[in-house]
């Protein structure tokens, strides 16, 4: 076992409880503090990856944003006091359905990533992604870049306007 | 056995998973929020682990970029909603919200 | 004098009336009287222009001349006949539309003419038409008349000629519908005009056809390739039928029969107007333009020419002989004269035809301002009284006014003496000119109808107008309108006196019974006929042209004959040469054979044999044939010269009536046709004054002395009475047939139009919508009945499976999620 | 073409900038704001149709009238070409479509004409109250089509345009037309339908034909593929074809017996649509007959040639007896007899293109140009007293010129024009044509003249009728005795404005026609010599008939 390896069972073991506890968890403020951790060894698979500018946006986004903007909501609509926390499940009969469908999901995935002879390339060197992302972003990517930057703005306007009290 | 491209598939497989049986089980919108999170991420961790070891280099992290937009953006549109169920129905419980069956 | 300043004066003389109408339509309204100055200043300074061109056109000698400016697009002509200048328009690329002006000396007098009875029509309005409303539009109308017939006069070219000629259609129009409140005016004005249209479509049939053979407009060019035996479609009659066809265009701008109907009603219009236009300028266009045209007319054409004035000129006396409006007895006189004038250009006597023209303009003009003169008077006199119902045109209302109105009486009475035909007058002089010409033309072709039509017609002519005079200047006052009359104002009398000083004789000759001493008669010469020698007239023809055409027939005979006398000498050569030829042919045969035989086979060799012979025998006879085409041509020649030598004694006997007839009179004349007019000369001059004096003397009987009753007269030939009373029904006649098909036909079609196209159009969308109705209720029942049906079903399954929509987003995710897995593991 | 800039783009859409211009202001609410809301629809369509006035001119200032253009692709001037539409079908191979716009000779007049007559026909449109916003957008997308008509020189791209022009046409009829406005309008609208129908079949089959849209190369027989439903020359379904696009653009002349939606939509059509209707759209047939279906199918004119000459001669004598005709069967409506004279005078327009002369054809351009401003003056001059009198009966009125003197005057222009008077455009293409067509129709075309002299007739007789003898006492008063509309009686300094300088344009080129003849000689006589070893030129008297 090299380091590599090492830090990967790392962040996986990481990743993979933190995201139980997401979904286990009948309190829904561990289920969002939990999920900070979950983004955290994503972000740390990213750098395993070679991917750093991902990893970096990774961590800005998913946690400085998105888990905010999580916890907000929480804060908003839950009272913080008293069993209000606790976020039940659907029903018996869906939990069990869910489960059982989930785990035969999860072992089809498994199954089908093993089976499957993927095409493989020889690794690239590594390099800083930054300047190669900025250029292709600009480039190739410009349309779609834009598009996405409008649609950022207009779920920004759509957000606010849903939000808004009538 | 190096770690290589299987076993990132995997642990991208688990947290799809995960994800979903949160999507499916949880009751409160903000968790199934949560789940979706999750299979967004596990996405992306398969676009990069493509990008580096499937030949897709480059192109794999501006889908990987693209998808965290649409997740903020996803984000911050679901809140909004939520927000607005919360002040119609005064909680926020997916399953008594079937209006869809009519 | 230049050609280009003579063409630039012309120009000039042209516009000037133009610039008379902008000024009066557009500021009529603030200068009010002041526009009859304007419009008469005009007119006076045009009339001194025209005289200028008149003079240095007639009275010099012009020589060749050719100018064109850079681009070849402006050129000036000269020549003694004419001088032109021709412009290119617009071109279709290689078409080039020339237009363009000429004057000869028939433009220079005419220009005279329009501008001096112009002028004076103007200054005549100034007090007949003062206080009317619309006095400056009148003044308007007048320019832009004066400037169309103008037009037409400079008019070198079909074009330009039909573009004025229907200006001046419109510029009647205007006039005669000048007091459009009344609907007779606008009623007269609008016969008039398609009356016109009708002869105009003729005109314009006419130069297509002369378009379509020369391609071009010009007068001169026409003539000219006709001269040398162009001619539509290669057909004489064609030539004939064109010219007939631009003779309508003058049959109804002239008012000939049978498209004179419209020039009485014409009268509608005021009376200076009825001076102008339908006296002496506009009406004499069409005789004007048959006068132009008389190169292009074939004997065929001039005849059908003579018989249209001459039955025109007939019928229009009868008529004047028993109508009482004053205007109306001036019409059908003016009807007549126009006649005569026609018809004397269709007998081929083209120098008196125009000298009538001319002295009629002037002693008709006289006449009609005097009746405007009259019926100014009347009418005042009529509103003194205020007295609506008589009417101040009648002529049995007057009597008498020759006390009252003396220098009217004079001057009418002299222009009526004018028109009969009584010696001293200018209407004596051009009056026995066209009756000598009628009688040489009926001497010379046997028509002698068209004589005995002209003489009588010239006796009903004595009789009427001395009938009018009398009737309405001596005796009595009838009414007490006609006593309160007075003399008019000098701007009325001048021009009766100036136009009555003009119908003397001394004018035009200095002998006042022979108009041929006269300036006139030298320097109207007809013009050399243009039309192939055997459509024309004989005697129409010159000398060097029967040379010239003889020459030509003579050719072409030869030619012909050649060609007969080679055909039977052909056949003989070939007979002779069969066996002469043969051997050879059959030796180079042989030889062409045995080239051949190598590809070809024996039978086919033998084919080849044959073919090559009777080739090379071909070739032989026709070399041979040819020698005697030589010798034919040869032969012919003899005989092309003893026709050559017959034609020469006949124009030597021609000479020696030519020298006959320089003893005679001194002249040396172009034709025959001059010749036996001068044959002529005094018989019919002794002729026409006993008929005259025969019709002056029977109307004095009758109107003056009373000898005999017109009424009884009337009574006892009632029925041609009433035919003359009633213009011979023409109106009637036209009314019923014409007029009513054509607007019935109308009629009919506007209905047909109606029911039937968009009936047929209707019934179509009808019935497309039946059939929609039908595929509707298909379409409900069968088509929507098994939609239904199959809705009901999926209903019915859909009742079914509705339980499982729980409508939770979560248990639709676990669907999929389950769907999937299901897929891919079945798919697998 | 050293002209850059894509002029005719722009005069093509320049009109839709200014239909976007009218729809983003708003009417107002209150009555005060309408009016004024509705004072600026106006104006903005009066410039906008100004301003391609001023670029169809500088069109004309800059056209070299040396260029033939016609069948040779390289002398079409102002040319703007590039892939439009280009797509794989199966089964079909691939489509090609241009955008592919040019002018000639034949198109230039044209062009010049619609400016002038939308121009002047916008003032007209000045009294239409109800809708505005919508009457002037409906008006500004028909210029749009009409105009694309005109440039476009790819049958897709010309098909285009033509249906284009039919929908705001059934609207501006439909909504803004006369008490039986649903009825004129559907009729107008299936007929023309009807029409683009046979010229949508025969397109596709030239397509296959030719294996493009092009109508320059359509015009080059070399490019047919063999085998194809329209090679070979003198076939069957050659004859088919032509019969079918000459009917297509027969019922918009329209030549009898196609023309009985005419009278219906203009006596229904308001003032303004009437204008344009005869002065602009009746020309598109004849003009796609000279663009498409004569050069694409140049030996079936051949062998129909005689036929289209005799439908226009019938058209000629047909609409002005139908004309006359409306003197003196039930109601005696002004713009119905119009609508006749309408039938005649474009029956010249056949006439002339059937003579296959290059005086004829030009004659038959130059009829189109004129009878576009005659036409379009009479309308107006009749929409004049229909304001004032709401009413066009003929029998209704007399008098008029003592009562209305300018106005007789103006009108007297028209009138005298209509008929043919020397000295007006008129008679100059009238005369061309007769001469054009005399060369190759004798018979015929002296049974035209006929026209000549029914046309007289039945203008003056309406003359006559309306304008003179005793004044009716019905209108024996002021029009508008209350003085807020109409000021005075006579014509008003707005339709003056409409109608003069129509008369300047008539007269000018009655005077002077080099300036038209011109610009279309060249491409004429290109187009008689591209026709000439197909049809019948010139001939003796009855070989010919």
């Amino acid at each position: 076992m090299n380091l590599v390896d090492i830090v990967f069972y790392f962040f996986a073991v990481i990743i993979v409880a933190s995201a139980a506890v997401v979904v286990l968890s009948k309190n829904i403020m561990y289920s969002a503090f939990s999920l900070l951790f979950t983004f955290f060894g994503v972000a740390g698979i990213y750098v395993l990856l070679n991917a750093d500018f991902i990893a970096v946006t990774q961590l800005m986004i998913y946690i400085g944003g998105i888990l905010v903007l999580i916890i907000f909501g929480v804060m908003l609509t839950t009272k913080i006091t008293g069993l209000e926390m606790k976020t039940g499940i659907t029903g018996k009969a869906q939990y069990a359905i869910g489960g059982l469908s989930t785990l035969v999901l999860g072992g089809t995935l498994i199954y089908v990533f093993n089976s499957t002879s993927w095409f493989k390339s020889p690794s690239v060197p590594t390099t800083s992604t930054v300047e190669a992302i900025g250029a292709s972003l600009l480039t190739n990517y410009l349309l779609p870049f834009e598009a996405a930057s409008v649609l950022l703005l207009l779920a920004m306007i759509g957000a606010a306007l849903i939000a808004r009290r009538k | 056995m190096s770690i290589g491209l299987n076993h990132y598939l995997i642990l991208s497989a688990i947290l799809f998973s995960l994800g979903i049986f949160a999507v499916i089980s949880r009751k409160n919108a903000i968790m199934v929020l949560m789940g979706l999170e999750l299979v967004l991420n596990s996405a992306n961790i398969n676009f990069i682990a493509f990008a580096k070891f499937g030949g897709m280099n480059i192109d794999g992290h501006i889908a990987a970029i693209f998808v965290i937009i649409l997740a903020a953006a996803e984000a911050a549109i679901a809140l909004a909603i939520v927000l607005n169920i919360y002040q119609n129905y005064k909680h926020v419980n997916v399953d008594e919200i079937d209006k869809l069956k009519e | 004098m230049t050609p280009e300043n003579l063409l630039n004066i012309a120009i000039l003389i042209t516009l000037l009336p133009l610039l008379s109408f902008l000024i009066n339509i557009f500021f009529g309204k603030k200068l009010g009287k002041v526009s009859s100055y304007i419009g008469t200043t005009i007119m006076g300074i045009d009339l001194i222009l025209a005289v200028t061109v008149f003079v240095s056109k007639v009275f010099n000698t012009w020589s060749e001349y050719l100018v064109q400016n850079a681009d070849k697009s402006l050129t000036y002509l000269a020549s003694d006949a004419m001088v032109q200048l021709k412009y290119n328009w617009f071109s279709f690329g290689r078409l080039n539309v020339q237009v363009g002006i000429g004057i000869d000396n028939l433009a220079a007098i005419m220009l005279v003419v329009v501008t001096l009875i112009s002028f004076l029509v103007h200054l005549f309005s100034t007090e007949y038409m003062a206080g009317d409303k619309r006095f400056p539009r009148f003044y308007a109308y007048l320019g832009i008349f004066t400037f169309s017939m103008l037009g037409i006069v400079i008019a070198n070219n079909f074009l330009f000629m039909y573009s004025f000629w229907e200006l001046v259609g419109l510029s009647s129009y205007l006039l005669i519908g000048f007091w459009y409140e009344k609907d007779s005016a606008s009623n007269a004005a609008k016969k008039a005009f398609l009356t016109n249209r009708i002869g105009d479509l003729g005109f314009f049939s006419g130069i297509m056809i002369l378009f379509f053979t020369y391609g071009t407009f010009m007068y001169d060019e026409i003539f000219g390739k006709m001269a040398t035996g162009l001619i539509p479609f290669d057909s004489g009659t064609m030539l004939t039928v064109a010219g007939i066809l631009v003779f309508m265009g003058a049959v109804g701008k002239s008012a000939q029969f049978p498209l004179h109907v419209w020039l009485p009603d014409a009268m509608e219009g005021p009376t200076p107007v009825s001076a102008l236009i339908h006296a002496a300028t506009m009406v004499a266009a069409g005789v004007y333009l048959v006068a132009k045209v008389f190169p292009m007319l074939t004997a065929d054409a001039l005849l059908v020419v003579a018989y249209t004035g001459a039955i025109t000129a007939f019928i229009a006396a009868t008529i004047a002989l028993t109508q009482n409006d004053f205007k109306k007895v001036l019409a059908y006189s003016t009807v007549s004269q126009l006649g005569y004038m026609i018809m004397s250009i269709g007998v081929g006597s083209y120098m008196t035809g125009f000298f009538h023209l001319l002295t009629h303009a002037w002693f008709k003009a006289a006449l009609f301002l005097g009746s405007g003169s009259v019926i100014h008077q009347m009418h005042h006199s009529a509103h003194h009284f205020h007295d609506h119902h008589t009417d101040p045109q009648d002529i049995r209302n007057m009597g008498g006014l020759r006390k009252t109105m003396p220098w009217t009486y004079a001057t009418f009475l002299f222009a009526t003496m004018a028109i009969s035909g009584v010696p001293l007058t200018s209407g004596f002089l051009s009056k026995d000119g066209i009756l000598a010409g009628t009688m040489a033309f009926g001497n010379l072709t046997g028509h002698w109808l068209i004589p005995i039509i002209g003489f009588s017609a010239a006796a009903m002519t004595a009789f009427y107008m001395f009938r009018l005079t009398i009737v309405s200047f001596h005796g009595d006052f009838k009414t007490k309108i006609a006593e309160h009359t007075s003399e008019n104002k000098f701007v009325i009398v001048f021009p009766l006196v100036l136009l009555v000083v003009l119908s003397l004789w001394f004018w035009y000759s200095p002998n006042p019974f022979d108009a041929n001493a006269g300036w006139f008669a030298h320097k109207l010469a007809a013009p050399k006929t243009a039309v192939p020698a055997n459509l024309q007239w004989d005697f129409l023809l010159t000398e060097e042209q029967k040379t010239a055409y003889a020459e030509k027939t003579s050719k072409a005979a030869e030619a012909k004959a050649n060609i007969k006398e080679a055909l039977p000498a052909t056949a003989e050569g070939t007979e002779l040469h069969k066996e002469a030829v043969a051997p050879e042919a059959n030796q180079g045969a042989k030889e062409a054979a045995a080239t051949e035989s190598k590809a070809v086979g024996e039978l086919g060799h033998q084919e080849n044999d044959l073919a090559k012979a009777s080739e090379h025998k071909a070739e032989e006879v026709k070399t041979e044939a040819h020698t005697t085409e030589t010798a034919a041509v040869k032969e012919e020649h003899k005989t092309g010269e003893a026709a050559v030598a017959a034609h020469g004694a006949t124009t030597h006997e021609a000479g020696n009536a030519h020298a006959e007839a320089g003893t005679h009179g001194g002249g040396h004349y172009v034709n025959k046709f001059a010749e036996e007019m001068h044959h002529f000369h005094v018989p019919a001059m002794i002729l026409s004054l006993i008929i005259a004096g025969c019709g002056i003397g029977f109307s004095f009987l009758m109107y003056q002395f009373k000898l005999f009753n017109p009424d009884a007269l009337a009574n006892s030939l009632r029925p041609l009475y009433n035919l003359s009373y009633n213009k011979w029904y023409f109106d009637e006649i036209y009314q019923a047939t014409i007029i009513a098909f054509t607007v019935g036909f109308g009629k009919v079609l506007a209905i047909f139009d109606n029911k039937v196209i968009d009936g047929i159009v209707n019934l179509t969308g009808w019935f497309t919508k039946l059939v929609g109705h039908i595929t509707a209720i298909f379409d409900n029942v069968v088509i929507d009945g098994l939609v239904n049906l199959l809705a009901k079903v999926t209903s019915l399954f859909g009742a079914m499976i509705r339980k499982v929509q729980t409508g939770r987003v979560q248990s639709y995710v676990a669907f999929v999620i389950i769907a999937i897995i299901m897929l891919v593991y079945f798919l697998k | 073409m050293s002209f850059n800039f894509p002029i005719l783009s722009w005069i093509t859409f320049l009109p839709i900038i200014g239909m976007i211009a009218i729809l983003l202001i708003p009417t107002g609410k209150d009555e005060n704001a309408k009016k004024r809301s509705h004072l600026i629809f106006r104006w903005t369509t009066v410039a906008t149709t100004f301003i391609q006035l001023i670029l169809a001119v500088i069109i004309y200032m800059n056209y070299n009238p040396a260029m033939k253009g016609i069948t040779d692709v390289n002398t079409f001037q102002f040319v703007e070409k590039f892939t439009w539409i280009k797509a794989a079908f199966p089964m079909v191979g691939e489509i090609k479509i241009e955008y592919f716009l040019g002018l000639d000779g034949m198109s230039v007049p044209m062009v010049l004409l619609t400016a002038i007559v939308v121009f002047v026909a916008s003032f007209t449109s000045f009294g239409i109250s109800k809708q505005v916003k919508g009457y002037f957008m409906m008006y500004l997308l028909l210029d749009t089509g009409m105009m694309g008509v005109f440039g476009a020189l790819d049958f897709f791209l010309f098909y285009v345009f033509w249906e284009v022009m039919l929908l705001p046409m059934y609207f501006l009829i439909g909504i803004w037309g006369g008490p039986r406005k649903e009825y004129a309008a559907i009729k107008f609208f299936i007929y023309t339908l009807l029409g683009s129908v046979f010229m949508l079949l025969v397109m596709i089959g030239l397509y296959f034909t030719f294996g493009t849209f092009n109508l320059i190369e359509m015009t080059n027989a070399t490019k047919i593929i063999q085998g194809s439903i329209f090679s070979g020359l003198d076939t069957n379904w050659r004859y088919i074809g032509f019969i079918a696009l000459f009917i297509g653009f027969a019922i918009k002349v329209p030549a009898f017996p196609f023309h009985t939606w005419l009278p219906d939509a203009h006596v229904e059509a308001p003032t303004a649509i009437s204008v344009i209707l005869a002065g602009v759209l009746l020309k598109m047939g004849a003009y796609g007959m000279l663009r498409i279906a004569f050069p694409i199918f140049p030996d079936s004119v051949g062998y129909f040639q005689y036929l289209i000459a005799l439908i226009g001669t019938i058209s000629i004598v047909y609409g002005a007896l139908c004309a006359l005709g409306q003197h003196k069967v039930g109601k005696r409506d002004f713009k119905k007899m119009i609508a006749y004279s309408s039938v005649s005078h474009m029956g010249y327009v056949l006439l002339g293109m059937a003579s296959m002369r290059p005086e004829g054809i030009s004659g038959a351009i130059f009829q189109m140009f004129n009878h576009g401003t005659i036409t379009a003056m009479l309308f107006m001059i009749v929409g004049v007293i229909y304001d004032r009198s709401h009413t066009r009966g003929l029998d209704e009125f007399g008098g008029l010129a003592n009562k209305m003197p300018i106005y007789t005057g103006v009108m007297a222009i028209a009138f005298f024009a209509a008929i043919g008077l020397p000295g007006m455009s008129g008679f100059i293409s009238e005369a061309f044509i007769f001469l054009g067509s005399f060369q190759t129709f004798p018979v015929l075309t002296i049974i035209s003249g006929l026209g000549i002299v029914l046309g007289a007739a039945y203008m003056l007789w309406a003359l006559q009728r309306v304008f003179f003898g005793k004044e009716n006492e019905k209108w024996a008063g002021p029009w508008d005795p209350t003085h807020t509309k109409y000021k005075t009686d006579d014509i008003n300094g707005l339709e003056l404005t409409a109608l003069v300088p129509l008369a300047i344009i008539i007269i000018y080129l009655g005077i002077n026609p080099g300036p038209m003849i011109d610009i279309m000689s060249a491409s004429v006589n290109h187009f008689v010599d591209y026709m000439q070893p197909f049809v019948k030129i010139g001939g003796s008297l009855l070989g010919g008939m």
